[in-house]
C-alpha cells in the first residue's frame, strides 16, 4: 500500500509544466482566440516532440508504454495552464483506447496509427457518444467514432464538421457526421463495448483532473490577487471573508485529489471496475472547480468580470469540461445507483476494493 | 393585510398587458452592448415614453403617471411576463431619477427628468476609480470650482452603460485639502464634453458593458452640481440605498427566469439529471417568490411613510445569489449543450439566453457593493455587532 | 393591496411578548424541565386569562374571533420564548379547527367545547394522523383525534399515553392510544378531510412560525454573546467570520418572515387553497432556524455545547418542530408536485393567485 | 502508487478482525460520560491492552506492536467495521501518547505511555481556561516553581475526560512574568492531588462530558515537566498538530458512519423524503471515502518521510462538516421519529445513536481550535495570503 507518485511521475508532471508556463501563456491564448482555427502548430509540435504523445503508447509502437496513474498529474498540469491544444484528447484519451484494443486485438493497422501517433504525425480525436461536439475536430487526422458499440476510425476528410462557439474560445467545437463502414471499422460487439466504457471513463477522470489544475491556478491567481490589491489601505486578502472563501476552495482541492488519483490507479490496473472511481472523481474535481471559479471571480471583483482579467481564460474552461463526458448528474447517477444496490460492498475495510479483503462473503 | 389587487390596480394590470401586448418587439433586441443593440433599446425607451410608461411612479410632468409602489410592482411583473427589452436606461430611471427627485433643483428636474423619461437621454455611472473599488471614499477624480464651472480631470471605471450613453454621473473631489468621504460632490457630465475620452471595457460575454472614463480638464457648468458642493457624498449614499434597495431588481425578473427554469425542467426531467436538481428547482421558485413577498411588503411599509433601511442589504445578497442558482440550476439542465453560445441548432436561442444569463450573474455578488460588504453592513447596521 | 399588520395585530402580539418576557425565563424553562409534568399552572392560567386562548374562538362562544393574519405574530411570539406549555397547540391549532367546524356545522357540543377552551377551563390538543405524537397529551382535557376523515373528540381520561422522551426536555410527548366510536365523532367524509387538510396547514404554519421566532432569538443570543465576549483582546463579533455567519442567518430570517406571514393570510381567507403558502413558509421557516441554531452554536463556541448555555433551549426547539406538522421532505414535495402539474400557474403575475388576475385562460 | 494491501497487511487485518469478533463486548456500552460507562470503557481499554491492541503503532516496550501507519489505518478500519466501543482514553493514546514519545524521557516515558496503552490511566486535557478558548496563549493559570515541585494555582475549563479521568495533561505559566505563548511549561497533573476540584459541565446531552478544573495549590513533581521550563507552547502546538491532524478521527469512523446511514435510506427511501436527499446520501458517502482516500495518501507520504503542515487544517475542517453532514442527514430520514431520545420502541436504540451523534457532531466544528480559525492557518500558512 503505497499512495505515492515517485520521483520519474513528478519528473514527467514538471517537464511538461515547464514546458507550458514556458510556452502557454494567457496572451499566447489569446492570439489563438483571434485565429481562425484557435490551434498554435508549433507548440503541437513541441509538445509531440516532448514525448507527451506517446506516453500511453505501447513500447512497440514507438511508445512510453506508460500508466494512466503515470500520467494523472501530466494531466492536471494541462488543466493547471488552461491549454487550448487538443493534447488531452489525443494523447490521454484516442490513444489508449486505441492501445487498449491492440492489447486485446493486435493488429497491423493500429500499430501504424499509434506509432503516428506517438510521433506527432497523426492527430487523433473521439467522437464518443456521450458527447455531443468534438473539440478540434478540423485540426484533426483521425476521428475514432463510436457507434453503438462499434469502434471505427476515420479519415478526418471523410468527416462533415458542423461548427458550434463554445463560451471558451480556447476549445474549437464541431457536431462531427460521417458514414462508418466494414472498412472503417476496427473493432465491435463486446470489446468495442468495453472500450468505449473504458474510453468514457478516461474522457471523465481527465477532465476531473484537468478541472483538479484549473482549480489550482483560478486560487493562485485569487491569492495573487488579494495579496497586491489594495482597498481602504490594506490588501484585500487580510479579509477574513477573501480569506474564508479561497480556505473552502483550498479544502475543496485538497480532497478531490486523492479521489482523482485513486481513480487513475484503478483505471490503470483494472479499467472495468473503475466506474465508482472515476464518477467520485468526476464529481469533486468539478465541484472544486466551480466553486474555485465563483470565489475566483468574487475575490477579483469587477476585474474578474471583464474579458481583459485573464480570470475567464480558466473559469470558462471550467464551465465547458464541466459537462464533458458525463456531467455531474451522470457521474452521481453511476454512484447513487451502485450504493442503492444491495450486495454493494460499502464500509471502511473496501476503501480499495474487495480484492484486498479475503474473507468477503458476498460476490459483485 | 390584505393581500388582493384593487379593481383599480387590476384595471391598471390590463392596461399595460394590453399596451405591451400590441408594443412589445416580437423578434428579441441586440444587446445593449452593442451600438445597433443599443439604438435598438434607445428606440424602444421612446417607444415606451410614448405610451407614458417610461417611468410610472414619477409625476405625470415629467412623463410619468404618478404610480405608487404597488403599482411599479404590478407594472414590472407585466413587463417581465411580455418578455419586453431591459432598460438601457437603468441608471438613469432608477439610480440617477430617484436622486434628482430629491435634491435637484427644479429646473435639474426639469431639465434631465424629462429627458431621461422620454427616452432622449441615457445615463451611465461614474462611481468607481482604478483603486477604490469597493472603497468608494477614495475618489480622487478632481472638480475644480472655476467661476460658474467645474473643470473635471481624473479617471472613473467600471461605468455601466458609458460606451454609448449620452451623459455620466458620479462623485468628485471639489475640495483638494479634503480626503476620504468629505469634499465630494455630486455632478452631472455630458460624455461629448471635449476632454472626455470613453475607454470600452469588454466583460465576461465580450460585450463592453461597462468603460474607463479618462476626464481631461472637461468643463461643465456648476448648474450640473446636484446638492451642495461637498454634499456627494451623502448623496451618493441614497442613490446606492437606491440600488441596493426596492428598484434595481424588481421580482418579476427572478420570477419569470424561475418560470422558464420550471418549464425547461418539465422538458428534460426524465432526462438523466442532477439527483439535487429537483431540490434547486423547487428552491429557486421558492425564492423568487419570497423575494416578490418581501418587496411588496416594503413597498407597503413604505407607503405608509416607513423609510428604507439596512435590510435592503438583505436584498442585494438575496437577489444576487438567486439569480446565479437559477441560471447554474438552467446548466445543469442542458447538460454538455449549456457551453454552446452559437450554433444553428433550432433551439439555440433558449441555450445562449440561459449561458448569456449565467456570465451575468457572475456580477451579482460583485457590482453595487461586494456581497461581503452588504454581509458587513447587515452585521454591524441590523443586527448590531462592533464595528472593530 | 396591503402588505402590513395593523396596529391592533402589533398590540395583540406585544402584549403577548411582553408577557412571555416577564414570566417564561431560561430560568423558568429548566424549572419546569425539573418537574413530572413539565407543566406550568400558573403560566397556563395566566395566558389563558390574557385572552390568548380565546383568540380563534368565535365570538358567538365567548372568543375573539380572530383570523389568523391577526394572531401569526403571537405564534411567533411563543417561539422567541420558547415557551414550553402548549398554547400553540390548544388556541392555535385546536381552537380553529373546532371553530371551522362550529362554522360548517354549528352544534351545541362544539360550541360548549369552545367557549371551555376560550376561558381555559378545556385544554383541547391534536392528534393529527401526520404526527407520532402529542406534545403534552397528559396535561388535556381532550382530545381531537383524526381517525381516517373522521374527527373525534375524546375525553383525555380515556386515552392510554405512551410517554417518550425528547431531545428537547420542554416539550412532552406521548403516543396516544384510544377508542374512537360513534360518540365521540364531531364529524366525517368531505367535512372531515378538508379540517384535518386545514389543521395540517395551520399546525405546518404555526410550527413555521415559532421557528422563526426561534431563529431570531437564537441570532439575538449570538449577537449580545459575540459583542460581550472577548478573544485576543477584542469582542469576537468584530471578525468577520462571526459577522458573515450571523449576517447569513438575518437573510433566511428576513425572507422567511413575509412567506409566513403570506401564508398566515392565505389560510385565513382560502384555507383550501393554501397548501403551496403554508409549505413554502414551513420550508423557509426551518431552513432560517436550521442555520441560526447552527451558526448560534458555532458563535458561542464550546459554550454553545454546552447544558449550561441557553443556546440549546432554543436550538433543540429548532431540531424538533422542524419534523413536526410534515418535515421538510413532505412539504417540498407538495411544492414539487404542484410545480410539475402542466396547468400551475407560474409567472410573476400570479404572486397572490389567480383570483387576482381576470384574463386567466387556464382553470385549474 | 500501489493501492493494494501487502499479504502481511492483510493478515494483519484478519489477525484483528479475528480477536475483535471474540472481544467486543455484544451489548453497546453506556456513554463513558457515565461512571458506570466510564467503568466499563475502561476495562475495554484493558481488555485491548491484554492483546497489545492498545495503540498499535507504539513500540512493543509500551504495550504496542511497532505499527506503521498503514497498519494502523487496517486496524480503525477493522475497529469500527466491529462497533467496537469508543476510545475513552482518546486524550492519552492520541494527543499525550505522541507527544510523550516525542518529548518525554525515558523515565517519563516509562511511567506515563506504559500506564496508558495498558489502560491503567485514563487522561484528560487542559488546554482552555475562561476567558481563553480560541486564544490558547492568554494562559493565567499558574505553575510556580518551589524546589523540585510545581505549586499550581488557577483554574482550566472544557477540559474532555477530566470528570472521571485519573490525570490532566496542560499548559501552565511557570514565569509570572511572561505573556502570550512566552514562559509557559507543559505538565502532567494527578487530578487525584490534594487541592484539586473537578466541576463537571454538562454537554449538549446531559452528561458532563468535560469539565472545570480548579487548582489551588496543587503540589506537583517536576518529574511531570515535558520538555525544559517555558517550552510548554512549541510543545502544545505539536499535539495540537496531532489533534488536528491525522489520528484524531480516523477515517473509518465516518466510513462506518456513512456506510449506515446508506442502509438507513435504503431501509426509506421508498418514504417522502427531502428532494435533497438522494444527493446528501450520495455525499456523505463520497465524501468519507474522499477523506480515507486521503489519509491513507498523507500516510504514505509520512512513512516517507515528510511532515504533516498546513494541511491538516483542512482535514478538521472537512471531517467535522461531513460528520454534521452525515447525521443531518440521518435525522431527515428519520422525519419525525429523529427528535426520541427515549422510547420503548424496537429500533429505538438506530434513533438515539443517531440523534446522539447529530449531538455530538455540533461540537466538531468548535473543538481542537473552531473552524473559522482553521480557515484562517489554511488561507495564511497554506495559501500564504496576508496576515494584516
Amino acid at each position: 500500500m503505497d499512495f505515492t507518485f515517485n520521483e520519474e511521475q513528478y519528473f514527467f508532471q514538471q517537464t511538461l509544466k515547464d514546458f507550458l508556463t514556458d510556452n502557454v501563456t494567457p496572451a499566447s491564448i489569446r492570439r489563438r482566440w483571434d485565429s481562425d482555427d484557435g490551434f498554435d502548430q508549433d507548440a503541437w509540435r513541441s509538445l509531440c516532440e516532448l514525448g507527451t504523445s506517446a506516453t500511453q503508447i505501447p513500447e512497440d509502437c514507438g511508445g512510453l508504454g506508460l500508466r494512466f496513474d503515470d500520467i494523472i498529474m501530466m494531466i492536471q498540469a494541462c488543466g493547471q495552464a488552461a491549454l487550448p491544444e487538443p493534447l488531452v484528447e489525443h494523447s490521454f484519451i484516442a490513444a489508449p483506447l486505441l492501445a487498449q484494443l491492440h492489447a486485446s486485438q493486435p493488429s497491423e493497422r493500429v500499430a501504424d496509427i499509434l506509432a503516428a501517433m506517438a510521433s506527432g504525425e497523426a492527430m487523433v480525436l473521439t467522437a464518443s457518444m456521450i458527447n455531443p461536439y468534438v473539440n478540434f475536430a478540423h485540426s484533426a487526422t483521425h476521428v475514432l467514432l463510436q457507434f453503438g458499440d462499434d469502434l471505427h476510425l476515420i479519415d478526418s476528410k471523410d468527416c462533415t464538421l458542423t461548427h458550434v462557439t463554445s463560451v471558451d474560445r480556447s476549445r474549437r467545437l464541431a457536431e462531427v457526421k460521417c458514414q462508418p463502414n466494414g472498412t472503417t471499422c476496427l473493432t465491435n460487439g463486446r470489446l468495442g463495448s468495453e472500450l468505449w466504457q473504458a474510453t468514457l471513463n478516461r474522457g471523465a477522470l481527465a477532465n476531473a483532473a484537468q478541472l483538479l489544475g484549473l482549480a489550482e491556478t483560478l486560487v493562485q491567481m485569487a491569492v495573487k490577487h488579494a495579496s497586491d490589491r489594495e482597498q481602504f489601505g490594506k490588501p484585500v486578502g487580510v479579509n477574513q471573508a477573501v480569506k474564508h472563501l479561497l480556505a473552502d476552495c483550498a479544502v475543496k482541492i485538497e480532497f478531490a485529489k486523492p479521489v482523482v488519483y485513486r481513480a487513475a490507479y484503478t483505471l490503470a490496473v483494472a479499467p472495468n471496475r473503475a466506474d465508482w472511481a472515476v464518477s467520485h472523481a468526476k464529481v469533486s474535481a468539478t465541484e472544486a472547480a466551480q466553486l474555485a471559479a465563483r470565489h475566483c471571480i468574487q475575490v477579483f471583483g469587477a476585474m474578474g468580470y471583464t474579458w481583459e482579467c485573464d480570470v475567464h481564460i480558466w473559469a470558462k474552461r471550467v464551465w465547458a469540461l464541466a459537462n464533458e463526458w458525463g456531467d455531474v448528474g451522470f457521474h452521481k447517477n453511476r454512484i447513487h445507483e451502485w450504493l442503492v444496490q444491495p450486495k454493494a460492498l460499502l464500509g471502511p475495510e473496501f476503501t480499495f476494493g474487495r480484492r484486498n479483503i479475503r474473507d468477503v462473503e458476498h460476490i459483485d | 393585510m390584505e393581500l388582493i389587487y384593487t379593481p383599480q390596480q387590476q384595471d391598471f394590470r390590463m392596461e399595460i398587458r394590453d399596451w405591451l401586448r400590441e408594443h412589445v418587439p416580437t423578434d428579441k433586441l441586440a444587446s445593449f452592448d452593442t451600438a445597433e443593440g443599443f439604438a435598438a433599446h434607445r428606440e424602444w425607451e421612446k417607444t415606451l415614453a410614448s405610451g407614458n410608461w417610461g417611468m410610472v411612479t414619477w409625476p405625470e410632468a415629467y412623463g410619468g403617471r404618478g404610480c405608487d409602489l404597488i403599482e411599479w410592482l404590478i407594472f414590472e411583473e407585466e413587463y417581465y411576463r411580455a418578455g419586453a427589452p431591459l432598460r438601457v436606461n437603468q441608471n438613469g430611471i432608477f439610480l440617477l431619477g430617484p436622486t434628482l427627485m430629491e435634491y435637484g433643483t427644479p429646473a435639474q428636474k426639469e431639465r434631465f427628468i424629462s429627458a431621461m423619461a422620454s427616452g432622449q437621454e441615457m445615463w451611465a455611472q461614474g462611481w468607481s476609480e482604478p483603486g477604490a473599488g469597493s472603497d468608494m471614499a477614495a475618489i480622487r477624480c478632481r472638480a475644480d470650482r472655476d467661476g460658474d464651472d467645474f473643470i473635471i480631470n481624473g479617471q472613473k471605471i467600471w461605468s455601466t452603460r458609458a460606451v454609448f450613453a449620452d451623459w455620466v454621473f458620479g462623485l468628485f473631489r471639489s475640495d483638494p485639502s479634503s480626503s476620504r468621504h468629505h469634499g465630494l460632490s455630486f455632478i452631472l457630465v455630458p460624455l461629448n464634453a471635449p476632454g472626455v475620452t470613453v475607454r470600452p471595457i469588454p466583460q465576461l460575454n465580450g460585450l463592453p458593458g461597462f468603460a474607463e472614463i479618462f476626464f481631461d480638464d472637461v468643463r461643465v457648468s456648476a448648474e450640473n452640481l446636484i446638492g451642495g458642493e461637498g454634499e456627494g457624498w451623502s448623496i451618493a449614499m441614497s442613490t446606492a440605498g437606491f440600488e441596493r434597495g426596492l428598484m434595481l431588481r424588481s421580482p418579476a425578473r427572478f420570477q419569470q427566469a424561475s418560470k422558464k427554469l420550471v418549464e425547461l425542467y418539465r422538458e428534460r426531467r426524465n432526462d438523466i439529471l442532477d439527483l439535487s436538481i429537483e431540490d434547486a428547482v423547487v428552491k429557486c421558485y421558492m425564492d423568487a417568490e419570497a423575494y416578490a413577498l418581501s418587496t411588496y411588503q416594503t413597498a407597503s411599509r413604505l407607503q405608509q411613510g416607513a423609510k428604507i433601511g439596512p435590510e435592503s442589504s438583505c436584498n442585494k445578497i438575496y437577489w444576487s445569489e438567486l439569480d446565479i442558482k437559477i441560471h447554474e440550476t438552467a446548466l445543469s439542465l442542458l447538460g454538455a449543450h449549456a457551453e454552446v453560445e452559437q450554433s444553428d441548432a433550432p433551439d439555440q436561442s433558449v441555450v445562449s439566453a440561459w449561458l448569456d444569463g449565467f456570465l451575468f450573474s457572475q456580477s451579482g455578488p460583485i457590482y453595487a457593493g461586494t456581497n461581503e460588504i452588504q454581509r458587513n453592513i447587515i452585521a454591524e447596521r441590523l443586527l448590531g455587532l462592533p464595528r472593530r
